[in-house]
């Protein structure tokens, strides 16, 4: 009898656990949320907790567990061990996160040799996914934009000469190659290339910002990362009369990243920029979300394209869920992801079932004065751009 | 003409950042040269101050000159209790321990604003008559760069009175060179120490108000620029203001120069300068022969 | 005449205007026990600096055993049996009084470039440190720390560690400063033990400790030397009690 | 003068300094706890892995910083030569199997070390702090400018280092052939390291540390000394970086960072410096602390790691290791003078 009742204890033990690990997905997540990157890890969290609370009928019945990781910095070293114990220590179902590109790279061996399913949601450098094959990006890569911003320059706005600032380290490099490319492709001409510091502290842009007033470009194409590089470039390039003297400043999104676009007030306004996402994109997805944003985290607070990779990124994990009806299978996972479409708030996405990089849409946008807020204005659009760098097989790109 | 337009804007834009370089680093220099205490919490009180400022000005609509005098005061009284309380208890021990402290000290501040505040960039809205370009007659300008060249040499003018004229001053220069003696001709270091101690850093958050437009202002300041603000301390010489004021100068215009004309040699440059200057005169270029 | 000990010849130096040592002419010669004399300031700390090599001459030359030893640096002039005691106690606080000694040993016999075998294993320089503080009746402290010692006993440390390195000069800034009288002896008694070819320069304001000592007297005055002769030739000397002893005598 | 007699070992002082170097009872217990580790916590070795490099590295600091007295910011230099030594043999083809790559990684570091310290170890102070900043601060761009053969800010990744003796693979996910290899590097550097204090060298390096004045009038080659203090522990941190690029497959600048000189330096001064032992006991409170309070409150370990830092600066001068010694004495035991 005795023997019965604790068997059948087991078996009832048994069955509770295996319900509840069908019930549980675990997602472990890496971000730097601490140091200079502590700001962008807070959005990124913030989209991929927005997208779990808005959509918690479409989890159910499963149970989606974020298991969150700092890793500091992007010195590779922290988000190795990161995710090398999140998979080991944590037996996490799939990865996310990633900031940096550096951290992506270095993960890179772990993620192959764990196989899991590895969801990037902002790291740019184009030829990541090509490092393990595990790797999704649901963020963007540096040659979307930049890409697109090259033909549009020559295209929409007319530019003969352009020079190109950037800050001196790989997503810099890969944004500055993407748009010569294509801008000179397009019959443009880049005058002059200015590396503008390295990725740390924000320089004072005054002499770099002087030096390509000197040239009198048609256009200053200037990629820095998102942040107070950001701002510190509209600031220099208002306080240096640039806009007077007839030179247009565009770039990808990151230099009018919501976040900061207000705080910059008027000297923001003629800021022409090519991007996946901004908040003021008109679209039913992303007038919810916003909402949503400013509901969850303050009227003051605003998404951007990095809440939208955590976001979107967070709908490809439920999807994933969903369709594998939380066993998470990293082959089948893949599978599942391959082709996968969705509405985000950037317009309709998709993955790229041969690079598992993300295909959007890029809009070009100009800042204006909108009732006494800086509003990023759509003046183009291109549909599903892919990245052309991995499209076109070029330089780290190609496969080896 | 075209020649000496470059060479004016070059040495406006230098002249601006060194001058924020010098407001940071004076007091660090003065601190340091005084107290012989390396003070690596001092891009943190240059922080603290900035936030003051930049926070008064957005939640109580302060001005920008009565925020930058709040942003002094706040600062150098926040120092001064933690120079009485903390800071004194570690004149004796070894500079390692001082570092220690300090980084520690530095650590808290970083992770209280980042909880308090934020961890983004606070934003500081120059008033709109110091926004946009100034005609110099021979060229136009940012106006925040030589509104900056002027409040400096006021500063630096300000500072050398002080240290030439007045008792207080009269009392650290005697300090600085021979602290002993000093002391046996009965000045009160202890009161010195504490009052240098928070004007140092009063200057600091002056300096960090002040260069946020273009040095920005967030948790992060608090270590990111210290490497600049040394470099300074020790090219100029340790408890010299002109010395500091010339090196600030120096490391300004020079590096605005190679960023402007070398940029792809990144902030190389400087670190090789600064490696030759302490190797031909270790003690600084306008520092006093070691003993 | 055999080439004295060790000879200065017109030594100079200048800090600035400031002129330290005015052409200098000095003579050590072997088993010389040597005073020199002078009022405060006078350049007798930075004579002996000069001669050790801790800063350079302005002009003139240095000699030893009549080789010129001007250019040669500070490690090296050590080895060629130049030793001194400092003003200031200037020793490893933090250390026994037996490392002490045995640092300034083992640098003499060359054992401390040696990175192996441990440093306590040297018993040849372990037992002649021993031997020395015993001769300075230092053995009752040689496990303390300097910073346990008081101020007099650590002048014996200096001592020890100067006689460690078996110079052949030997120059002593104020070596009894701040010992105990009672124990002053010691470190006469520790120099009168050395063998006799040695020379002493010894530099003291204790004029019964100087008169005690010295078959020679040199008296600095300004950087220049004032007046050189025996105890008693010194002691007549109406120029030199005017200048100095004189002076002494109001203190 | 009598000659030196025999008897005199005999003496209490000359048997505590003969008896100095030997090892005492609780040395083996930290190498126990190690290996043991590698048993009780497999899922860790990773982490163990990083714990045992930042020991080697801080062992390093210690040479210089705990016994020659060389204040300097600028350590990291030789960790990212070493690194990078080993990164670009490896990811080039030129050079893949370990144990050599390391030695290469030492000879590259202590060169660089014996080059600088010529140069840099006239000065002190403030001054040479800077220069040690500024010398590594050079080092990283010139990394950064190199990107062709350095990888730039991306580093390089996925090194092909062979397997250790031909047989032990470096696996990526379970580190257990890298935990093992570097505890065993950690011991071969550490006996070292420890013969090297208790030398005479040694002993004349920590004369150095106490009066430099007086090292000069004992006759020692006090700069010459230096220099070949600096270059060896410079070998040492080579060592370090050479093999936290093969442990992680990976070398990027921040082998080279400010970050790193800074945390080593505050790990060891944490620790205890000039106590051997103090860049273990540092290395693991601060990493275990970082690690552990990062999982469980990742937006604010840094306030509590502050808060330590000040706490042990203002009330143990000497790290933990330095209570732990006070404590000791304190309690009547009697201590060997380390």
């Amino acid at each position: 009898m005795m023997k019965r009742i604790v068997a059948a204890a087991v078996a009832a033990l048994a069955m509770t656990t295996s319900w509840a690990q069908a019930q549980e997905v675990k997602v472990g997540v890496n971000l730097p949320y601490t140091g200079i990157g502590a700001e962008f890890a807070q959005l990124v969290d913030r989209g991929m907790e927005l997208y779990l609370k808005l959509n918690a009928d479409k989890v159910r019945p499963y149970k989606i567990t974020l298991i969150k990781r700092d890793v500091k910095d992007p010195g590779g070293a922290n988000a190795k061990i990161a995710v090398q114990e999140l998979l080991t220590q944590d037996n996490v179902d799939i990865l996310a996160g990633w900031i940096y590109s550096p951290n992506a790279i270095a993960s890179a061996p772990i993620v192959t040799a764990g196989k899991k399913l590895a969801v990037i949601m902002n790291a740019g450098t184009a030829q990541i996914t090509n490092m393990s094959p595990y790797y999704v990006r649901t963020s963007f890569s540096m040659w979307h934009a930049g890409y697109a911003l090259g033909e549009a320059a020559a295209k929409l706005l007319n530019a003969k000469t352009a020079v190109v600032g950037y800050t001196d380290f790989p997503p810099g490099k890969d944004s500055l190659a993407a748009f010569k490319r294509s801008f000179e492709g397009t019959g443009g001409k880049v005058i002059d290339e200015i590396p503008m510091g390295g990725a740390g502290a924000v320089p004072d842009f005054t002499p770099f910002f002087q030096r390509a007033k000197d040239k009198k470009p048609d256009v200053f194409f200037v990629f820095v990362p998102a942040g107070d590089h950001a701002a510190a470039v509209v600031k220099t390039y208002a306080a240096l009369g640039m806009r007077d003297a007839g030179i247009k400043l565009i770039g990808p999104g990151d230099i009018t990243q919501d976040t900061k676009l207000q705080a910059m007030g008027a000297a923001a306004v003629g800021l022409i920029t090519m991007h996946h996402y901004h908040a003021d994109l008109d679209n039913p997805e992303n007038k919810r979300f916003v909402e949503a944003w400013k509901k969850e985290y303050g009227a003051t607070a605003t998404p951007d394209f990095m809440a939208v990779g955590g976001y979107d990124g967070m709908a490809a994990i439920v999807h994933v869920v969903q369709t594998l009806k939380g066993k998470i299978g990293t082959e089948q996972a893949l599978e599942a992801l391959k082709g996968w479409k969705f509405a985000s708030p950037r317009g309709p996405i998709s993955i790229d079932p041969v690079t598992r990089d993300i295909v959007m849409n890029e809009y070009l946008s100009e800042a204006v004065m909108k009732d006494g807020r800086v509003f990023q204005k759509v003046i183009g659009k291109i549909d599903g751009v892919k990245d052309a760098c991995k499209e076109q097989k070029i330089g780290p790109c190609a496969p080896k | 003409m075209i020649f000496g337009i470059d060479i004016a804007s070059m040495l406006l834009g230098g002249v601006a950042a060194g001058m924020v370089l010098f407001i940071v680093s004076v007091g660090l220099s003065v601190t340091m040269g005084l107290m012989g205490f390396v003070n690596l919490a001092h891009g943190g009180f240059a922080m603290l101050g900035g936030y003051a400022i930049a926070l008064a000005m957005k939640h109580w609509g302060l001005g920008f000159v009565p925020a930058l005098v709040f942003g002094f005061v706040v600062t150098a009284a926040a120092s001064a209790m933690l120079e009485r309380l903390l800071y004194a208890r570690l004149y004796r021990a070894s500079e390692l321990d001082q570092v220690l402290f300090t980084i520690g000290l530095v650590f808290m501040m970083i992770a209280s604003v980042t909880l308090l505040i934020g961890p983004e960039n606070q934003p500081l809205a120059l008033p709109t008559m110091l926004q946009g370009q100034i005609n110099l007659g021979i060229t136009q300008y940012r106006t925040y760069s030589v509104v900056l060249i002027v409040v400096g040499i006021v500063i630096v003018g300000g500072l050398w009175l002080g240290f030439e004229r007045t008792q207080i001053g009269a009392q650290i220069r005697a300090a600085v060179d021979n602290r002993r003696m000093a002391e046996s001709l009965g000045i009160n270091i202890a009161r010195l120490f504490t009052i240098t101690f928070a004007f140092g850093s009063g200057m600091a958050a002056l300096g960090g108000g002040l260069g946020a437009e273009f040095l920005g202002l967030d948790p992060q300041y608090a270590l990111k620029y210290l490497v600049y603000f040394l470099i300074v301390v020790a090219v100029g010489g340790l408890g010299r203001v002109t010395g500091v004021f010339y090196a600030a100068l120096l490391i300004g215009v020079l590096d605005f120069v190679l960023k402007k004309y070398v940029p792809q040699g990144g902030t190389a440059f400087i670190y090789a300068l600064t490696i030759l200057l302490l190797l031909w005169r270790p003690q600084g270029l306008f520092g006093a022969k070691a003993t | 005449m055999t080439a004295p000990l060790l000879e200065t010849r017109a030594l100079c130096r200048n800090f600035g205007a400031l002129a330290a040592a005015r052409d200098i002419d000095f003579r050590l010669e072997p088993g010389a026990r040597h005073a020199l004399i002078g009022p405060n300031g006078a350049g007798k700390t930075t004579f002996v600096n000069l001669l050790t090599g801790v800063i350079q001459p302005t002009s003139g030359s240095i000699l030893m055993k009549g080789r010129d030893i001007t250019d040669v640096v500070q490690a090296a002039r050590v080895k060629l049996g130049i030793a001194r005691t400092f003003q200031i106690n200037r020793l490893f606080r933090r250390l026994s009084v037996l490392e002490n000694v045995c640092i300034a040993v083992a640098e003499r016999v060359g054992a401390a470039p040696s990175m192996f075998r441990p440093a306590g294993m040297r018993r040849d320089v372990v037992e002649e440190s021993m031997h020395l503080l015993d001769t300075l009746k230092l053995t009752a402290d040689a496990t303390h720390r300097i910073s346990e010692l008081p101020y007099g006993r650590q002048r014996l440390v200096e001592l020890a560690i100067a006689l460690g390195l078996k110079p052949e000069v030997l120059l002593l800034d104020e070596p009894a400063a701040g010992v105990p009288s009672a124990e002053s002896h010691i470190i006469l008694d520790a120099i009168d033990g050395l063998p006799r070819n040695i020379g002493v320069l010894i530099i003291d304001h204790d004029m019964d400790l100087v008169f005690r000592f010295a078959e020679r007297i040199t008296v600095m005055v300004s950087g220049a030397v004032f007046a050189s002769g025996s105890p008693g030739e010194i002691g007549a000397d109406a120029a030199v009690r005017a200048v100095y002893l004189g002076r002494a005598g109001h203190d | 003068m009598t000659p030196p007699q025999a008897g005199w070992a005999d003496h209490p002082a000359a048997r505590a300094l003969a008896s100095r170097h030997r090892v005492r009872m609780w040395e083996p217990i930290p190498w126990v706890l190690a290996l043991a580790f590698y048993f009780v916590f497999p899922k860790y070795l990773g982490f163990g892995t990083e714990l045992l490099v930042t020991i080697l590295f801080a062992l390093s600091l210690d040479l210089v910083l705990g016994y020659a007295g060389i204040v300097t910011l600028g350590q990291a230099a030789f960790f990212g030569a070493g690194a990078y030594t080993v990164g670009m043999l490896a990811k080039h083809g030129i050079w893949k199997e370990p144990i050599t790559g390391l030695i290469l990684a030492a000879v590259v570091a202590a060169a660089v070390g014996l080059g600088s310290g010529l140069v840099l170890l006239r000065t002190h102070g403030l001054t040479l702090l800077m220069l040690t900043l500024c010398t590594m601060a050079l080092l990283e761009e010139a990394a950064n400018l190199a990107h062709d053969y350095t990888g730039g800010f991306d580093g390089l990744d996925s090194l092909p280092i062979a397997p250790l003796f031909g047989a032990f693979e470096f696996n990526p996910l379970y580190p257990k052939t890298q935990y093992l290899y570097v505890l065993t590097v950690l011991f071969v550097c550490f006996l070292f390291v420890r013969t090297l204090v208790y030398s005479p060298f040694g002993q004349s390096l920590t004369g150095i540390r106490e009066n430099m004045l007086r090292m000069h009038a004992v006759g020692a080659p006090v700069r010459r000394r230096l220099v070949l203090c600096y270059a060896l522990s410079a070998a040492i941190a080579g060592v370090a970086g050479g093999i936290w690029a093969q442990a992680n497959a990976y070398v990027n600048l921040g082998t080279l960072g400010l970050d790193r000189a800074a945390t080593v330096l505050i790990i060891l001064v944490l620790g205890g410096y000039s106590r051997l032992y103090g860049a273990f006991i540092g290395a693991v409170a601060y990493m275990v602390l970082s690690h552990f309070l990062s999982k469980i409150y990742p937006t604010a370990w840094q306030l509590g790691l502050g808060l330590l830092l000040v706490v042990i600066a203002l009330f143990a001068r000497n790290g933990i290791l330095g209570i732990a010694e006070a404590a000791v004495r304190r309690l009547g035991t009697r201590q060997a003078t380390l």
